[in-house]
């Protein structure tokens, strides 16, 4: 199979935005990962390794063999990023990608570590796509998606606003924003809501004050971001500086609702952020011991709290590895036998279903809130309720994942 | 009936009316010059003749053809060619790639996806431009960057690419301008040599007296726009009103 | 021979040799070495700097001997890439019918486009040729998605319909790109003690289209045709009243180069089945340029080095993180390897748009004529001072 | 024979009166051709030059020289003027230090009126004729002074080149082909003009074609062949010289 | 009808942000003629001036309070703004509020200083080189800029906001009368509008009506000659430089709360705002403005969802498709000169 290693080391790919606009985010991953090595390495304190339900990863390494990376840029083109995640594989003889953070590149590097026969395990992708209608049998993704967003929200929206609520959607107008809005939408309209208007905004847009400025008029109440990163962080900022949080309309209080949160576009949108909803893959507040295992040695090395991103990444990495153990071999094909269908806990996730049909995780989803006065500058979010698994698991064949094929897992040359 | 007609020809610059009711008529294989004082419109003529600018009324006719309305290439393609009067030459290329293009031009015409063939291979266009730098005197600038040429030797090149064209009518705007005096000399010679040796009909703008007596036939004056006197040269050197307006008293004969 | 000759004979042959021993010339370094890192001799990349290569070869058509600076020749490549995708979706997976579409589409795209920008010059031609880029790009991000795939580029999938050939491989995947059964992503690997190098089917095959489209440039450089742009960017208002008609001949050098894009494009997508909408947006256009000036615009072989140039630095240097440096540094007491650590770690890795930036600057501030020029001065020093005092009495000889 | 001008003992190497302007093995290159090879020469206070020569004998890479314009380099040499050494000047400080050049292409400055072209040249010190007596040598300039320069005529922009020189107050007139491309009234009014210049007590270095009225105006002249200079001595020497005439004035 | 008013409201202020970059971009272009890809760092740099001013202003003195406990256990920081303590709560909670406006006084120095030694050190060098030269070194200035703005800031967005009293919005449409909430415009952006209209009124005045401004607008275009004058125009090009580094700069400081800068919101605007400057024509300032005001508008009408729904995608591409439109149909742009940069 492709770059079966044979001498003492294995070697990892981390392939991860370091320009552009995710390059924070990017930066983050690379730590976490750094530190997952290190802990298979049997380095530092272990981390979660100690509080992993799976015990077969012993910090020697994988199966013996040290292990070692390499790191490359995405630049948040899919281009680029294949091309990236293609030297790992071609010129340092990686076995394992993972990283990135955006679904097209995501769905594109999935794609290329199908046809060259290695794992790839997803990083950040929120789009229904990446596991729904692109899905790859090499493939693997621990975030959760734009469905799960949608179904651990709604019950939330409904106890904060009611049910006779009227929202207008600005949508990033790519893979993951049309997923996040196609799931919202719905989730929504199941409590009684109706949808005013879905607005699609280029990606490459700054300045959204255009877009917002007819919202107020449109007789929605509720104005649904369905943007991520900078685009939601300008988008937030224009809604709040054109006062929609102050107004009312229908005689209730205006709302803004984001469906995908993160820490770290709290700290772009600052003060606008407050008593905004959200969901999130996983805060470093949560109180489970692997969570707070984590939280120790990340922040212990680097000095705050880790991000979503760096959690994502930093399981991922050791889920793969801990399969290899399981399966006995490097052998994408056993890797994926052992990762398919493979039930954890102590990730700081809770109990933990890697599905067999899609590759898809299902755990518990957050649901989070800007905190109003923040006490310091990693508590921006709070966490308003941690959505058990059952309500946001659906069916293999639910629509909005229906297409596309697993295909058969690759092990390459 | 002139190879040449304009008639009633005007053009204003805002407010200025650069030429006003110009007539002309240059009969075939003669040499016309048009003289007259700075300003009077001389050049703006010739740039309505070549298709630089539109007169705002009036007819331009070469050979029974109209101009008006072609473009600059079209234009020369029927036969006319223009020497400028700031040098407007190939800068970037040598003396010898200057002469080649008006070789390639006569051959070619307007367009030729001539992609294959190398340049070096073209020996007719070479020799042909090789032949117009020896007549010119500038065999031995052929390697030279055109822009690095003094002033003298751009309008000499230019002069030059423009008869390699073989054109039936040249148009000259002061081609002697800044020329040194024994190239001056060269230069009506060689005019005077083609002249003789094929058909050629010249329209020429100059200040240099010496150039104008030596190769005109018929002479138009020029004044503020509009043909003041149009005659041969022993009529126009008397001529009160051309010695008052335009020569001055120290003319050389 | 060739129907060329002298120097550029010899430049043909030093690429052709440099091309076919690429392999071996660009992983000097053995495997298990510290300065493995600068080995760019796997696949993937000595394919980008043999296809980018082409595509700054083309550019330099327009650009170096018109002067037009375009600023949206990405949309080319682009299109191309998107053409060659869909032949392997529909047709087949042989690479030719993908590239020969590849050049074609592009050659019409280029059409359309330059028949519209060319009524402009300098840099009104410039933005008018971003614009249309910059609207291809957009509507191929997310208007066009059916055709295009948006944001995530366009894919094969195991649903192809593919007329001649099968949607699916017998191993269950998706079948591979090849030129008659020969498979494009074959490699093989062959081992000199701790050295490493790999020969690559699709890396040759592109090579080889390097060479030809190579060719093709020095003959249109020495061509009337060639001269005749070259005329053009010297002095336009000549060239037309020496009966020449400037359009046909810069509409003619915009088609071309934008087929080289096109293939480019089209070898992207034959190497690596994807095509991004990213490589058509301005910042792909403006690579080309860079590529181009810093390695020398309206030089033969200049482009190529630029191309070579960038991706490197694009690929190697934003690999190496602190990990790697702490192993070059490991034999040096701590403090000094902490601090050159720290020191080297903002050029490289996410630090190497920084390095990028800063040998832009430093190329073209002191080699006004890119790389090129520096070769030129490097083999100058070599040969010694004499030519300067040749020059001297070859000037001082009387000019008549 | 070239020996560096004492400026201090009042004694120079060629002439026993005092040289204003002095031009001291000067050499000139553009980019690696060398174009004027090591001339020297000297200009007397009040004095018109001639310089003459064939097209591309260097004269007005000379002037440029002297200009301290950015090209030609000047390599090698020393020029002073009224005992400031113009050598060490870039062109700003030259011009300021006295020295006028009316470039061969007249270099109206587009986009500015012919008033704003005159104004330009009043705004570093110093100050020469005032606008009003510009326009009183050149009346055409002063019915025009709201036109743009560039679209006057040939002989036109050249009063208004001249004019523009004398705006600022100059001691070394450096004229370049200032007769071509006029009509010989022209011509004629602006050598009466050079003659007032003259009589100012501007001195004058004078380029020029059309040698035989360059040298009835001129007291001295100077002819440069190839970058060398062949004859410097009185004007008059050229008329009379026949040798001279055809060889390099073919006149 | 109140659509159309509030998209237009929006486009001039868009506008606005468009015809202050093209400004300084034409004006760097169009009198010294140097094509800079650096422009947009400059805007990006006086956006991080605002940053800084604030992150100074917040500096704050640590204290551990050990009741609390930080995120991994250890006793918790308190931090007081150092403002704070010394000027007292209200003053230095003020002056953190004000951190936007202080920090142009703060820029306009530091930009002029950026601009002086930019044009000194690296422009000056390229002023006789083909564009295709300054196009490749400043692109390179630009990198180099941007990668320095993110080591020290990192990638992501950081919120400058503006002071309290000009957060929120304003009802226009209430005030002409029609339904409350119709027509809204948020403080800030009047400002901006304001502050924009006053700077390029400023700049055309010192162009067109002192000796200055003359005498660089014929550097521009014959800077051998002007030098003959007896004129140091590097100098006064120099200071031109400096200027247009400082219009950009404060249109950055001023764009700050509009929208969070990160290291990358120059190059988000730099090919705009060149296509806006070609647009307008090269070389000139009003038509700068017009074009930057004109694209504004359009690009606010086209992504009104009544014509999205006739024409789909369109407000991605408008400002394009209206550029090559206004270019085909006036070869110089709206209002530029014969001749410049046509080569
Ligand atoms: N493009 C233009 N715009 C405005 N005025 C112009 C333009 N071209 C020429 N003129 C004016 O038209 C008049 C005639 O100019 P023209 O160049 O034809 O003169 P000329 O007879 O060739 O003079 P000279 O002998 O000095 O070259 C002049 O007053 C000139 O200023
Ligand atoms: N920009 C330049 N680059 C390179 N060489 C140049 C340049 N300008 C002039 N030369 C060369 O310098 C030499 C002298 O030129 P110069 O212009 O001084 O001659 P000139 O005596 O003024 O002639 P003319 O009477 O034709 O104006 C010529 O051989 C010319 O080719
Ligand atoms: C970075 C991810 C968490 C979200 C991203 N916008 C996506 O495309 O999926
Ligand atoms: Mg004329
Ligand atoms: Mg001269």
């Amino acid at each position: 199979f492709t770059n079966e290693p044979t001498g003492g080391t294995v070697t990892l790919g981390f392939n991860v935005p370091q320009s552009g606009p995710y390059a924070d985010e990017g930066a983050d991953e690379l730590r976490a990962y750094e530190l997952a090595v290190e802990h298979l390495n049997g380095e530092g304190d272990g981390g979660m390794l100690n509080t992993f339900s799976s015990k077969a990863l012993g910090g020697n390494g994988i199966m013996g063999k040290k292990v070692a990376y390499v790191t490359g840029d995405t630049q948040t083109k899919s281009d680029a990023a294949r091309a990236s995640a293609k030297s790992m594989i071609e010129k340092d003889g990686a076995i394992m990608i993972t990283g990135g953070s955006s679904s097209g590149v995501a769905v594109a590097v999935q794609g290329l570590c199908q046809e060259a026969g290695v794992i790839f395990m997803a990083g950040l992708t929120h789009s229904n796509d990446t596991t729904g209608k692109d899905k790859k049998a090499n493939g693997f993704r621990h975030f959760f998606n734009a469905y799960m967003s949608a179904a651990a929200l709604a019950p939330v929206l409904e106890k904060l606003y009611g049910s006779d609520r009227a929202a207008y959607h600005l949508t990033a107008d790519y893979t993951w924003g049309w997923t996040q809005q196609e799931s919202i939408q719905a989730a929504t309209e199941a409590l009684g809501w109706t949808t005013v208007n879905n607005v699609l905004t280029p990606l490459a847009a700054t300045d959204f004050s255009s877009y917002i400025a007819p919202v107020l008029n449109s007789g929605a109440d509720v104005l649904v971001l369905n943007h991520y990163g900078g685009n939601m962080v300008n988008s937030l900022t224009n809604a709040v500086q054109f006062g929609l949080r102050e107004k009312q309309v229908n005689g209730k209080n205006f709302e803004i609702v984001v469906p995908l949160y993160s820490e770290l576009m709290a700290k772009g949108a600052g003060q606008n952020i407050k008593g905004i909803v959200g969901s999130q893959n996983w805060d470093w507040k949560l109180s489970d011991e692997g969570t707070a295992a984590f939280v120790k040695s990340f922040g212990t090395k680097y000095g705050f709290p880790p991000s979503q991103a760096a959690q994502t990444c930093y399981a991922q990495t050791l889920l793969y590895a801990d399969a290899v153990e399981r399966a006995g071999s490097f052998n994408p094909c056993a890797v994926g036998e052992a990762l398919a269908g493979f039930e954890f806990d102590g990730l700081g996730n809770g109990k933990t279903l890697y599905r067999a049909d899609d590759h898809q995780c299902f755990k518990d989803v957050l649901v989070v809130k800007g905190a109003e006065d923040p006490q310091d500058e990693f508590h921006l979010v709070e966490i308003v309720e941690v959505t058990p698994v059952d309500q946001v698991t659906y069916d293999p064949e639910h629509p909005m994942f229906a297409g596309g094929a697993l295909g058969e897992c690759n092990p390459g040359a | 009936m002139g190879i040449l007609e304009v008639k009633n020809v005007n053009k204003r610059f805002g407010g200025l009316q650069a030429l006003g009711d110009v007539n002309l008529s240059v009969a075939e294989n003669s040499v016309h010059a048009i003289i007259g004082p700075n300003g009077a419109g001389k050049s703006t003529l010739l740039n309505c003749l070549v298709g630089k600018l539109i007169p705002d009324t009036g007819s331009v006719m070469f050979d029974g053809q109209s101009v008006l309305g072609r473009t600059p290439y079209e234009i020369n393609q029927m036969g006319i060619s223009r020497v400028f009067q700031t040098p407007e030459i190939f800068g970037d290329l040598t003396v010898m790639e200057n002469m080649m293009i008006p070789c390639f031009a006569k051959r070619d015409g307007a367009f030729k996806l001539n992609v294959i063939r190398s340049v070096e291979g073209q020996g007719d266009i070479r020799d042909r431009a090789e032949a117009m730098l020896v007549d010119m005197n500038m065999a031995d600038k052929r390697h030279m960057h055109a822009a690095s040429m003094s002033r003298g030797d751009k309008r000499r090149l230019e002069i030059g690419m423009c008869l390699a064209q073989q054109p039936r009518l040249l148009l000259l705007d002061e081609p002697t301008a800044g020329m040194a005096r024994a190239d001056t000399n060269n230069t009506i010679d060689l005019l005077k040599q083609i002249k003789a040796s094929r058909d050629i009909t010249i329209v020429i703008i100059e200040h240099d007296m010496h150039v104008v007596f030596s190769l005109a036939q018929r002479i138009t004056v020029l004044a503020q726009g509009t043909p003041l006197v149009e005659d041969v040269p022993e009529k126009i050197k008397g001529h009160p009103k051309v010695r008052e307006a335009y020569l001055g008293e120290s003319t050389p004969a | 021979m060739l129907g060329i000759k002298g120097k550029d004979l010899t430049l043909l042959g030093v690429v052709a040799v440099l091309a076919l021993c690429a392999p071996f010339i660009l992983n000097p370094f053995p495997q298990d070495s510290a300065m493995a890192q600068f080995n760019a001799g796997y696949p993937d990349l000595m394919q980008r700097f043999v296809i980018f290569g082409i595509f700054a070869v083309g550019f330099n058509i327009l650009f170096g001997l018109t002067g037009y600076l375009s600023f949206g020749h990405a949309a080319f490549l682009g299109v191309g890439s998107y053409s060659a995708v869909w032949m392997f979706k529909l047709l087949s997976m042989n690479v030719i019918p993908a590239i020969i579409l590849s050049v074609i589409v592009a050659g019409l795209f280029a059409l359309l486009i330059g028949f519209i920008s060319l009524r402009r010059s300098g840099i009104y031609f410039s933005i008018l040729t971003l614009a249309f880029a910059q609207m291809s790009f957009n509507l191929a991000y997310s208007v066009l998605t059916p055709i295009t795939n948006g944001e995530t580029g366009l894919q094969l999938s195991l649903d192809d319909p593919r007329v001649l050939g099968t949607s699916v491989s017998d191993t269950g995947g998706i079948p591979v790109t090849n030129l008659f059964g020969l498979e494009m992503r074959e490699t093989t690997t062959m081992y000199f003690g701790d050295w490493a190098f790999q020969f690559s089917n699709g890396y040759y095959f592109c090579a080889v289209l390097l060479l030809v489209s190579f060719y093709i440039s020095i003959r249109i450089f020495r061509s009337p045709f060639g001269l005749m742009l070259r005329a053009v960017k010297s002095n336009q208002t000549r060239l037309n009243y020496t009966g020449l008609n400037t359009r046909p001949y810069t509409l003619a050098a915009f088609v071309i180069s934008g087929m080289y894009a096109g293939l480019a494009g089209g070898l992207l997508a034959s190497m690596d089945p994807l095509a991004g909408a990213e490589r058509m947006q301005w910042t792909a256009s403006g690579e080309v340029v860079l590529m181009t000036i810093l390695g020398g615009a309206g030089t033969l072989i200049g482009p190529v080095l630029g191309a070579g140039f960038i991706k490197y630095f694009e690929n190697i240097f934003s690999k190496i993180n602190d990990n790697v440096l702490h192993q070059w540094f490991g034999g040096l007491p701590e403090g000094l390897e902490n601090g050159l650590v720290w020191v080297a770690e903002h050029f490289v890795g996410s630090g190497w748009h920084l390095t990028l930036g800063l040998l832009f600057m430093l190329v073209v501030t002191f080699l006004p004529g890119g790389l090129v020029e520096g070769g030129t001065r490097i083999g100058r020093l070599i040969r010694g001072k004499t030519r300067r005092a040749d020059e001297k009495s070859a000037q001082s000889k009387p000019a008549e | 024979m070239n020996v560096k001008p004492d400026f201090n003992k009042g004694k120079n190497y060629a002439e026993s009166a005092p040289a204003f302007l002095s031009v001291w093995n000067m050499e000139s290159y553009y980019g690696e051709s060398y174009i004027v090879q090591n001339i020297s020469f000297n200009v007397h206070e009040g004095e018109i030059l001639a310089l003459l020569g064939r097209n591309g004998a260097g004269k007005t890479t000379t002037l440029r020289s002297i200009a301290r314009m950015n090209a030609p380099q000047v390599t090698g040499g020393e020029i002073w003027l009224d005992h400031q050494p113009l050598h060490k000047m870039a062109s700003y400080e030259a011009s300021r230090a006295g020295i006028g050049l009316v470039p061969e292409d007249r270099a109206i400055i587009p986009g500015l009126t012919v008033e704003e072209n005159l104004q330009l040249a009043q705004i570093a010190p110093p100050v020469g004729w005032s606008l009003e007596r510009l326009y009183e040598l050149f009346p055409r300039l002063g019915e025009r002074r709201k036109q743009e320069g560039v679209t006057l005529s040939g002989g036109e922009q050249q009063m208004l080149a001249i004019a523009r020189a004398l705006a600022r107050d100059i001691k070394v007139l450096l004229l370049d082909e200032p007769y071509e491309g006029l009509a010989p009234v022209i011509v004629d009014e602006i050598e009466k003009t050079l003659r007032i210049i003259k009589e100012q007590g501007i001195t004058t270095i004078l380029v020029e074609q059309n040698a035989v009225r360059a040298l009835e105006l001129a007291d001295r002249a100077v002819i440069l062949d190839t970058g060398t200079i062949v004859f410097d001595g009185a004007a008059a020497e050229v008329l009379g010289n026949e040798e001279l005439r055809s060889e390099y004035l073919a006149i | 009808m109140e659509a159309i008013l509030l998209q237009i409201l929006n486009g001039l202020d868009k506008g606005s942000a468009y015809a202050l970059i093209a400004l300084g971009l034409t004006l760097i272009f169009g009198t010294l003629g140097v094509v800079n890809f650096a422009h947009g760092a400059l805007f990006m740099i006086g956006a991080f001036c605002a940053v800084t001013v604030q992150k100074v202003l917040t500096l704050s003195k640590i204290t551990l309070d050990p009741t609390k406990t930080d995120f991994l256990g250890n006793p918790a920081q308190i931090k007081t703004p150092y403002v704070e303590s010394w000027f007292g709560p209200d003053i230095g909670a003020a002056l953190i509020d004000w951190s936007v406006p202080l920090a142009i006084l703060f820029a306009i120095p530091i930009m002029l200083l950026i601009g002086v030694i930019m044009e000194r050190g690296l422009i000056k060098h390229f002023y006789r080189r083909p564009h295709a030269d300054q196009i490749l070194v400043t692109f390179g200035l630009a990198i180099v800029l941007q990668e320095l703005i993110k080591h020290y800031f990192g990638a992501n967005q950081i919120a400058t906001p503006a002071p309290d009293a000009f957060r929120g919005s304003f009802d226009f449409g209430a005030m002409l009368g029609m339904d409350p909430n119709v027509v809204i415009y948020p403080y800030w952006r009047l400002v901006y509008f304001a502050f924009a209209a006053v700077i390029i009124g400023a700049v055309f005045a010192f162009l067109q009506f002192t000796t200055f401004g003359m005498v660089v607008r014929a550097g521009m275009a014959d800077r051998e000659t002007v030098g003959l004058l007896g004129i140091n125009i590097d100098k006064r090009f120099t200071i031109m430089f400096g200027l247009a580094a400082a219009v950009a700069g404060m249109a950055g400081v001023m764009y700050a709360p509009i929208n969070s800068p990160n290291y990358h919101i120059g190059m988000d605007f730099l090919v705009l705002s060149f296509v806006v400057v070609v647009v307008g024509g090269m070389g000139s300032l009003p038509g700068a403005v017009l074009a930057g005001f004109l694209l504004g508008i359009l690009e606010s009408f086209a992504s009104m969802n009544e014509i999205k729904s006739i024409i789909p995608g369109i407000d991605q591409i408008i400002i394009y498709l209206a550029a090559i439109i206004i270019l085909l149909t006036r070869p110089r742009g709206l209002m530029g000169r014969k001749g410049v940069m046509e080569e």
